[in-house]
């Protein structure tokens, strides 16, 4: 049957709360009405007020509170409303839930989740819609998930609720009401693996969380231009799955990563900078990045021109020198050398 | 004999209060009930020396911008629902407030308002459709905040109480009397950018007025979760504030009190809080289901405590409102509702390119690279059509 | 004739007190004095009800611990000086804050200490070299936080209040009796999270006692730089907790206050502030100047108002300590400093390869490689030398 | 005569103070105790209380703070004790500071300088070490600037003053008191150039901040192996420096990327994937990158292993490829393809 990426994430939430008593869900809104994206919808009323429940409004103070719950031995898993609603609680996430384990050698650990909805269009406005999964991916010590379809954003919930780690599970806001055929639950690879979304002999297509459809979009219609593109989606960012991607970009010979975040020391420069060290000599061209532009995320109207699209993903594929020239793109601002 | 006197002096009550120290507290708290000069029906309380009653003409340029405000706000409601604006936040009911508060300040003074402050912006004389630039889909704040003395609506939750803080310090620095007046509602005032900001103005002296509207709900949490508290006017002891609690749907009094908490300000006493008890009678916003967290029945009650009512019948009751006059002022509004919906049905155009001006005031190599980019795909764009 | 008794009762005092609401700040206020029940001589002030002295074994070895801790500070300030030791925060000149607190709570409680409680921790009973293991240079807290129920010693400032409220409230959830007491310094109340922390605490009730040590410095910065309150006890009515302020270098006063907060934090009530006016003798740590920020006349002033000086001449002159009783906590001082001094010139070995051990409960694929990197470039160092 | 980078700091701030009476310093501890690194010793003595002045303390306060005094006009400089002590104004950065020119179409700007004294190799205990640079370059609007010369320290310093723009400016704490033989005040390269410390034919080093010191360390060390390596000093990694870094590379044929933090989705990562995005076909071997461990920043006794030092820098060059074969690291991991 049809399910929803919300629906998913609502489930793996009922379910982990079923079936572990130290699970407890809290938030702002997560409570009577269930989440501004419904996502906790009908916790409370059936788990009650201790298990899910509603937060004064302070970022910091929820995550921090988590991080005393998860001493107490309870598993926590938060909501911040909306991505650039977590800085405020950044100190908390890089200072203490990244480090507590490894300050206490273990002997404290914060498995707790913190759920962040994230990226854009969704049409909106300013601070709403933030791609902010590099800040997190660069604090060692913290697991930053993201699925990209329903059946991972069930099991990889669930897998990070059971983490004995602090994991940042990011939603992609534009694929909660995106609907799958399938029946919950799902189980899906674990953390720690890529998978191929869809098989290519021509080039490799890496991408996570929002950018997944657009991947699959492009590799769609780079059929009609005679390419025929490999999709890998990355899930896990930490932990990063080289092998998968790696080995894809051997076969492949030539790799596009795609993210929807400004691209300036964001993860897709991580992804290529791995790819070439890894695969170099398999290499006919060099790996290029499609992201979002390094502006402030444009509210509604503009956010299409922001967002990477198909267009400028076959635009990469297109200047990955498939006729073996070198890329003139560089050349105005490069030296003649 | 002589003793008699001195014993007498000793036990006098006059002796004894000097002998414990008076607490420093009582000057910075709020009175226990929230100031109130018409009661919800519209008729004047006593009057009291603390918080004198504004004058007349105030008063009926209040009722004015109330209802002009409301209108706009019913407006604003409706272009949500033919897809006009992306979102809106709306501020029914707490009209008192809303224009109460920046009719007690300066146009030279500096507002910082949150988003659910648009009617108090139009209410300051700002073109409203300036004012709903960001919630139409647009990338910015529409007006120009050095030539309105406002802040862009402000939404990462009581940041602006620190920016209102610093602005207030940097004016008196540079020898400007300006006061700053930072609204902000019942739920931010959890976040640690409240404590932080609230302080800094008191330590600094700096004239800032925060302004607390309490409307009882942070999107659906109740004020229960935000505080303990015996109301949140209770905050400003701890940092040094005097405070004070007020109806918030009794425009009277809001005017009244903002107005000695800006002279406060203004006269170099630093900061001043004041929390007023009102009610959204809205949803959060257009998004929101508000009949998920309260009942009807609540916020009928609320109704019949209507802040434009309130002050119609005690200005008609007063004699300075008539009929005339309140047809006067609702066809001011129709034809401000009107004109607003004109130009609001303008599709406004937006240059993608526009998007690499204001990140840097020089766009950096690696922006140029980017305009680039996107100028040809515009380009490529257009040929296309061209070609179709 | 009937009337006057009316008229008598209507102008009686206590029906006009019935007529006006009480204020609901009262209960929450501090004392407008810092509670004392010995003056800085060591001499008794009257007994006072709210506040009983605590029986005389608690003082005896409250006394015995403050000696200890002293010279536990005085020992980690010379092992700065060998080098033994990267950094040392001092908190010497509170020992009745530092040994008062912890002895109010039980080893079931959980503390949450800052930098500056190493005093505390070893008044808590904490192996002393587990204490300094983090400013030896190690890279992790040096005791097991679930065995000693203390957290880690916490330098982001003010980040601790949170996690108190988070432990307690998770205690409670699971139906144990537990309080946390959360240290705190006066300039770390300027911090978010302070506020953040105290506010949750307080919407769900934790059972939390959040003690400031106010020893009126932050690094170089004043208190007056930090707030403009009467004083920091202030702060608790603004979250609806009740507060007191003591004076902390009178010991008896600070196990009796933290005694009270303590029980009604555990019986329920939610959380207690309470602040401590206090002085740090020493620098902010070693590395520190404080001639740079305050003169020596303030520190002479201060030594007057020494704690243990004031315990002693109390418990002698109450004639339950003598020479002999002195001279046998000076002497437990003096083995325990000497076990220290040995103990810390043993150079710990410390296993680089462990630094990949707890990022993760197990080290992801890009740790193993770094490992793995690691291991190789230690196994060629150790070679290097095998030639040399 | 013999300067400071310390001393540069602090002439840079006196100098910048007596030209424009806009300028004001705050923050902890800054005033009578003139920093705890001394950056802003006398500066209140001589400029009064009202240019030089202590806050409470709270670092969203400070930087809200300063976000309103820059709306005023005036032009704040302020300093974050350290690195880490500067995650509780995350929120401010990255939603105000960073934006709000943009947001207001430039009608307001926010001309303010954040000194983060950052990195490590002091012996610090923990929160005291953290590189944090990658967190501002990824955010849109921030300018990220660090010197590791005296003479960049004062002039770069200026600049971030004067400039129109928000900077962060990163000053690496281990090269506070190394001194050069110059004389202040010094006029360098502008933001947006990256300068060649270094002149060499075989391999080209970037490096930014702390690490320049390493990079040049090794090149010398490597004439003994017979490279002759380049040395590019970043130092303004926002904005960025394609051009210098990539003629370069496209004359070395080689490039080692070094960076003191941790490496996942840090600057270095940026660098690595513009480097072979641009120079693609001159290189001869993968962009390599030596950065720290990704781990939480380990405290005094065990700072050395985690440091990027003269060896690992070289074991880099070393896996440059010069006989041509493929780099056998990855192939552990990598399929069989
Ligand atoms: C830092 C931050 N966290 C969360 C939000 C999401 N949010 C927007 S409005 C709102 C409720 C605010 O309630 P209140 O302060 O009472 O103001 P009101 O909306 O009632 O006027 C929330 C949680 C935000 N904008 N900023
Ligand atoms: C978030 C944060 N900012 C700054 C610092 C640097 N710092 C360490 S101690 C200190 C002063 C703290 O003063 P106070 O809270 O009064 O405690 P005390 O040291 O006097 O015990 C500062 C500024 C820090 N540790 N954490
Ligand atoms: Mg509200
Ligand atoms: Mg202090």
């Amino acid at each position: 049957m049809s399910t929803t990426m919300a629906k998913a994430l609502n489930t793996a939430l009922a379910d982990a709360l079923a079936a572990d008593d130290r699970v407890v869900v809290f938030g702002e809104d997560v409570g009577a009405l269930g989440g501004v994206f419904r996502i906790t919808d009908g916790l409370q009323a059936r788990f009650g007020e201790d298990r899910c429940f509603d937060t004064p409004l302070a970022e910091a103070g929820i995550v921090g509170f988590a991080v005393g719950l998860a001493m107490s031995g309870l598993r926590p898993v938060v909501e911040m409303q909306f991505d650039a609603f977590a800085y405020p609680a950044f100190e908390q996430i890089a200072s203490h839930v990244a480090k507590l384990r490894n300050r206490t050698r273990g002997k404290l650990s914060v498995p707790i989740v913190i759920r962040v909805p994230y990226a854009g269009g969704i049409g909106g406005v300013e601070h709403h819609c933030d791609s902010s999964e590099a800040y997190y991916a660069h604090t060692p010590g913290l697991k930053v998930v993201t699925p990209a379809t329903v059946e991972d954003a069930y099991s990889l919930l669930r897998e990070a609720i059971d983490d004995p780690d602090p994991v940042v599970f990011m939603e992609p806001k534009k694929l909660y009401f995106g609907s799958a055929e399938t029946a919950l639950p799902t189980r899906t690879e674990p953390f720690g693996r890529a998978v191929v979304r869809r098989p290519g002999r021509d080039a490799t297509l890496v991408a996570y969380g929002p950018a997944v459809p657009v991947a699959l979009e492009a590799a769609e219609a780079a059929r009609e231009e005679g390419w025929d593109l490999e999709v890998v989606d990355v899930r896990t960012i930490v932990p990063f799955d080289d092998e998968t991607i790696a080995a894809s970009v051997r076969r492949t010979g030539r790799c596009v990563v795609i993210q929807e975040a400004q691209g300036f020391a964001g993860v897709g420069a991580e992804i290529a900078a791995r790819v070439q060290e890894r695969c170099f000599h398999a290499l006919h061209a060099p790996v290029l990045r499609v992201a979002g532009l390094d502006i402030p995320y444009p509210a509604p109207m503009l956010e299409h021109t922001h967002l990477p699209g198909v267009d400028r993903v076959l635009d990469a594929v297109a200047r990955l020198q498939w006729d073996d020239q070198p890329d003139s793109r560089w050349a105005a601002q490069g030296s003649a050398a | 004999m002589t003793t008699t006197p001195q014993a007498v002096r000793r036990a006098s009550p006059r002796t004894r209060r000097a002998a414990t120290p008076p607490d420093p507290a009582r000057p910075l708290l709020p009175n226990t009930e929230p100031v109130r000069l018409l009661d919800p029906t519209g008729t004047p309380l006593p009057a009291r020396a603390d918080y004198p009653e504004p004058p007349v003409e105030a008063l009926r340029e209040l009722y004015r911008r109330m209802v002009l405000g409301r209108r706009f706000d019913t407006q604003a409601t409706a272009l949500t629902k033919q897809g006009r604006l992306a979102v809106y936040p709306s501020s029914r009911g707490q009209e008192a407030c809303q224009v109460g508060a920046v009719l007690a300040v300066r146009d030279t003074d500096w507002v910082f308002p949150t988003y659910r402050e648009s009617m108090a912006l139009v209410a300051r004389g700002i073109d409203p459709v300036e004012v709903l630039t960001l919630l139409r889909g647009d990338w910015h704040c529409g007006y120009d905040p050095t030539e309105v003395h406002t802040a862009p609506q402000c939404t990462p939750l009581a940041t602006q109480c620190v920016h209102a803080a610093g602005l207030a310090h940097g004016e008196a620095y540079q020898g400007r009397d300006t006061v700053a007046l930072a609204f902000i509602g019942d739920g931010a005032t959890s976040e640690g950018d409240f404590h932080e900001g609230i302080n800094f103005a008191a330590v600094f002296k700096a004239p800032v007025v925060y302004f607390v509207q309490n409307n009882r709900y942070a999107i659906s949490v109740p004020l229960s979760r935000q505080t303990a508290a015996p109301s949140l006017a209770y905050k400003g002891v701890g940092y040094g504030v005097p405070s004070e609690q007020v109806d918030g749907n009794d425009p009277v009094a809001v005017l009244a009190v903002l107005t000695r908490a800006v002279a406060h300000a203004r006269a170099g006493n630093g900061p001043f809080l004041v929390e007023a008890h009102t009610y959204r009678m809205e949803p959060h916003t257009n998004a929101d289901d508000a009949s998920r967290y309260r009942d009807g029945a609540e916020v009928d009650a609320w109704r019949d405590r209507d802040p434009i009512a309130r002050l119609e019948t005690y200005l008609r009751a007063r004699g300075v409102l008539d009929d005339a006059a309140v047809a006067e002022v609702a066809e001011q509004a129709e034809a401000y509702a009107a004109d607003l919906r004109t130009r609001m049905n303008e599709q406004p155009t937006v240059d993608p390119l526009s998007l690499f001006d204001h990140v840097y005031a020089q766009p950096t190599p690696q922006l140029v690279e980017q305009r680039e980019q996107v100028r040809a795909e515009l380009a490529a764009a257009r040929d296309e059509e061209g070609d179709a």
